[in-house]
């Protein structure tokens, strides 16, 4: 059983944080991960920066930019993410754009993940169909879970397809919108949390875009079993730095 | 001859290229527009209104027009298809006009559009007037500086206009942004894309709106040379839609050659180019496989033309194939030889042509024709946008 | 009803205006034009190379289009006639292909023109690259300045911009600049004038060729609404020669009202204004008996308007008598109505009018029309010469 | 018998100079015509300024622009004149633009022109046709010849019909140009003053448009029965005041 899946058994609500490999610094990858574990979140995903990551709103997207000039590249990562097994349990996952793990060359890709200790991919522009008629047994080969993203506007009988094609969890996106950190939910997402709670999928959900404290982390996961915090995170990590780290986890993890 | 070897398969497949690698945020959008787009194209009241605006609002069909000098001059029977002549001064609008019908059938109330050299922009701009829409337009904050007619007009016409502030702050970065705005805004929003990118079914239905291009040439070749083929045909390629048109109909008659014509910028290998086919390797950008501009390391290139419109990274997936199968023949051409030719096309034919375009002029260095070969070249759009750049280089 | 009555008769004059009022030194420069216009013209082979590039490089037909939103803003039945989709962007180029070819018949190599919107500069400059002559535009410093654009577009094409200095420094003083060429080349040189004024047989020469304006009006009303005639024909009229070209198979037709819109300028009374219909009185200007705007001693008077192409003293004959007969309905409109019935325009329809034009879609606050009444207004020119000038005025 | 019928019949070539009314002061009509009557002249043409004088080259175009921002105009002109006929005998031309003579009323310029003294004008556009048609017993009637141009570019006939029209003298254009100074005459100007000469007009002839000197003057004369000089003397009357207009006819006068 794969790290996640491990995961997603546990009780209680997961925290997963999202972060820019390669920054602030380039070598601040490892230590955000290690800062991150010994503030207690649940799952990392590591984003690999990408020159036009365009489902991402401003903060990451300046993020990329800057980790990017920082010198990260996807090699680089890998070398970074050597030996984190040795340090963590906790489950990493990778997620970037599609062209960045091609040009890697798919096979080559996963298997340094798994070689790394990588759990899962979540690359959103890579459509389910051709993940399943391309890929999928690459992924599995190499013992990674792909998880696709569903959002509002997901048909039911997609929202089906992505569940039965899923064997991780399924990324929530909260509201039609790139990430960008909001106020707070309105009764449209509301209702969109509680219709998805209803279909009874298979995959646990968690819950991306808009999260960025205790109040969002608490409406985001009502229903759902966890909530990702990516941009809020960005931004706190750009202002304070790594020792902003533990403070910012606590202010989430305290019930409001 | 297989038929529609060239044509997008019902997956939006030319070849290996094309598909729609777009994050799930689009697939409602690009799901409901795939599933309706060649419905909706096919319904008479559909084809009529469409038709009828091209006529009278666009002013099709544009001339084809036999370049006397030019043709003596090169020894070749040179015709150009008058797309400079087109309301707002480029094919783009055929295009426009087409997916601003689509976007009232599918019941949208915003429009938003990328834009490079600002023809795309001013072609939406327009439409979205004619037809009461709001209009928002993407443009690179480097391209809003070098062309300014064109940011003018938008405004005019009631658009208003977003500068990209990322990446080379050029047509890619607009695209970023536009798309963007589309994942923001999924329900009341049409995106129209300005050339043959994008996921399925982007690059087959802006082909088949500009596909007008060729259906027209050639039933005006036939009046004149009592024949629908020419030997080739030539455009010059940034997405790609208007050589798309140009070479539509011809796609699968190999009888005529096809050439394309790219931005070498300062040179093929000067690091500053936009020849997408010579440097481009296997990529997916904005939502499509195609040839891209790219670092080893997958990283999208910032490219280098002096033609706003030209000044792209990837190609469309129809060009990626015409070059892998070796159906199409690719120049690259620098911007100086770009220029050159802009300037004796003026000189000689009394046409100023867009920079895009004078690329596609250029070729004359480059092959070597036989004097009864019939070459008919799009002449795309007009280079009223491009005047500074034309006399800041000339120091006219 | 008699024919013909406000046409010219044998010596150039509608009613009593028009004639040639010219040096001697211009006599065997008009003499030779006045003793071939009409035989020239009514060559098959000349009627021929005409129609052909008035249809091939023009892009003619022009599109009659009905204007849906401008109909329902304004309760009428509005078409618009686009002479903006013409090459080069205003009807003027319909004049300047005819008098090439004139000028090529009667073995003229050097072609000087006038320009003040520089719109009959650039369609100059533009028949002469097609046919390879010397060209020399004269064009006043005020609107070398505010029409940028299009001084450029000449130097791309390969004339020379000669800077009017004198007088006022616009269109009335390159026209003084211009006769002064002629008259000092008198035997290799084929002055095309813009408009329809000058010495006979220019006014008539030149309305002659943009009569194709509502030649095809005519036959596109007929298969739109089922009558080749429609209730109004707008224009307006700087020199006159969109008008007459709008006019021209309607004259004699008294059930078609016509309406000649003149600019205003800051108000008719203002001091600052170009309606010479309003403010001018029986005179000579380049060598034509007209309505004139001038002082109570005859000296011309600076005219003013915001738009470079009807900042005119005067107005060809044709016109004067027009007026003076009461055939046509004069209104004079102000920069401010001019400018915000162009942004209007731009905003319902798509289409940005060059600012003379503009004035034209002014006429709906003047005069009231009948719901079935069909009105055909001539776009006579594009706006992109004056973008700049619409972006300052507006702050956009 | 005119003024102007009179000097024609005296044998010596005639020097005529051309001025503008009202330069270089508004003042300077009257005493610049004393001055060159003084000087030994044979005819003046005061120029009535216009403000589009298309006929004329930039010297007498910025000279007539000056006398309109002096105010010089039509009426005034005729004011100043006033009582020139008992300072002096010369023949006096007004050459002017068409429109001032329109506006001011044709028949009423004609007997302004009989009660100052003036003996023809000289209105290059207005042509002969209407001339004929229109206007020729106005003039008759007070007593004013009407002079007219050619060119080298006149046709025979056409001359011979200008001949037959006038009754002072021929108004004969150097050289295909606006009015301003040239270096002298070449080839063709001589071959067409040769041309001229032997079709034995009834009208004299005299030479206008690029006299500046002696020896200009000499050959404008050697078969025509007089010169106008108009750039040249405007220019000097610029540069040196009234007082140069003495010197400057004798250096005319002076043979080469
Ligand atoms: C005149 C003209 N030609 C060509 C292009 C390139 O686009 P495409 O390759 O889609 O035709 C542009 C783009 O703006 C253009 O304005
Ligand atoms: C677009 C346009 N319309 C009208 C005019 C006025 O000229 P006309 O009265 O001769 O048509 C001009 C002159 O430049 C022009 O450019």
């Amino acid at each position: 059983m794969n790290r996640i899946q491990e995961k997603m058994r546990s009780g209680h609500k997961l925290l997963s944080i999202y972060f820019t490999a390669g920054y602030p610094k380039l070598e601040d990858t490892v230590p955000v991960i290690e800062a991150l574990d010994e503030a207690g979140v649940d799952m990392i995903e590591i984003g690999l920066p990408f020159s036009d990551p365009l489902a991402d709103g401003p903060t990451i997207q300046a993020s990329s930019t800057a980790a990017l000039k920082n010198g990260m590249h996807t090699e680089l990562l890998f070398r970074q993410l050597k030996g984190i097994r040795e340090k963590t349990d906790i489950p990493l996952i990778i997620m970037g754009y599609f062209n960045p793990v091609l040009q890697y060359g798919v096979e080559a890709f996963c298997k340094k993940c798994r070689e790394v200790g990588i759990d899962g991919l979540i690359l959103p522009d890579l459509p389910l169909d051709v993940y399943q008629e391309e890929y999928e047994p690459l992924f599995k080969a190499n013992g990674l879970l792909n998880v696709f993203l569903i959002t509002p506007q997901t048909p039911n009988e997609r929202i089906r397809k992505i569940d039965e094609g899923s064997d991780g969890f399924i990324y929530m996106v909260s509201s039609a919108s790139t990430t960008g950190a909001r106020d707070g939910f309105g009764p449209e997402q509301r209702a969109y949390f509680e219709r998805i709670h209803s279909m009874g999928l298979k995959n646990p959900q968690i819950v991306g875009f808009g999260i960025s404290n205790a109040d969002t982390f608490a409406q985001a996961t009502t229903h759902a079993h966890g909530a990702i915090i990516g941009s809020a995170f960005i931004k706190m990590l750009t202002e304070d730095g790594k020792t902003g780290i533990a403070p910012f986890i606590r202010s989430i993890r305290k019930s409001p | 001859m297989k038929m529609n070897r060239y044509q997008a398969d019902e997956r939006g497949y030319y070849g290996e290229f094309g598909g729609a690698f777009i994050p799930e945020m689009l697939y409602p959008n690009t799901e409901e527009l795939r599933q309706n787009y060649l419905r909706i194209m096919g319904e008479p009241d559909f084809q009529e209104e469409f038709r009828q605006l091209l006529r009278d609002y666009v002013g099709r069909p544009t001339p084809l027009y036999f370049a006397k000098r030019l043709s003596e001059k090169f020894k070749a029977r040179i015709y150009l298809k008058r797309e400079d002549l087109c309301h707002t001064g480029a094919h783009k609008v055929n295009n426009t006009i087409g997916q601003i019908l689509m976007a009232k059938k599918l019941g949208k109330s915003r429009i938003i559009a990328e834009t490079g050299a600002g023809q795309h922009g001013v072609a939406t701009a327009t439409v979205c007037a004619l037809m009461g829409m709001e209009c928002i337009v993407y443009m690179g904050e480097v391209d809003i500086a070098r062309q300014a007619p064109n940011v003018a007009r938008m405004k005019m016409l009631g658009a208003e206009v977003r500068p990209a502030r990322s990446g080379s702050r050029t047509l890619k970065d607009a695209t970023n942004e536009a798309i963007r705005d589309w994942i923001n805004n999924p329900v009341n929003t049409h995106y129209i894309i300005g050339s043959v990118v994008g996921p399925h079914p982007y690059p087959d239905m802006v082909a088949r709106f500009q596909a007008v291009i060729s259906e027209e040439i050639k039933w005006q070749l036939k009046e004149k040379e009592g024949k629908e083929d020419p030997d080739y045909v030539v455009a010059c390629v940034g997405g790609g839609s208007n050589a798309a048109g140009t070479y539509y109909h011809y796609l699968d008659n190999e009888q005529v050659g096809i050439i394309a014509v790219e931005a070498a910028g300062k040179g093929v290998d000067s690091g500053e180019s936009a020849a997408t086919s010579a440097l481009g390797k296997v990529g997916i950008i904005h939502g499509s496989k195609t040839l891209l501009m790219q670092t080893g390391d997958g990283q999208i290139t910032e490219p280098y033309s002096i033609s706003a419109g030209l000044d792209y990274p990837g190609v469309g997936p129809m060009h990626a194939h015409l070059y892998k199968s070796g159906r199409a023949d690719f120049i690259a051409i620098t911007d100086d030889e770009a220029m050159a030719a802009g300037l004796m096309v003026s000189q000689l034919e009394g046409i100023i042509p867009a920079i895009e375009t004078s690329h596609a002029f250029a070729i004359f260095d480059h092959r070597t024709f036989k004097p009864d070969d019939i070459i008919v070249i799009n002449l795309s759009g007009r280079g009223d946008k491009d005047l500074q750049t034309y006399i800041d280089y000339f120091k006219l």
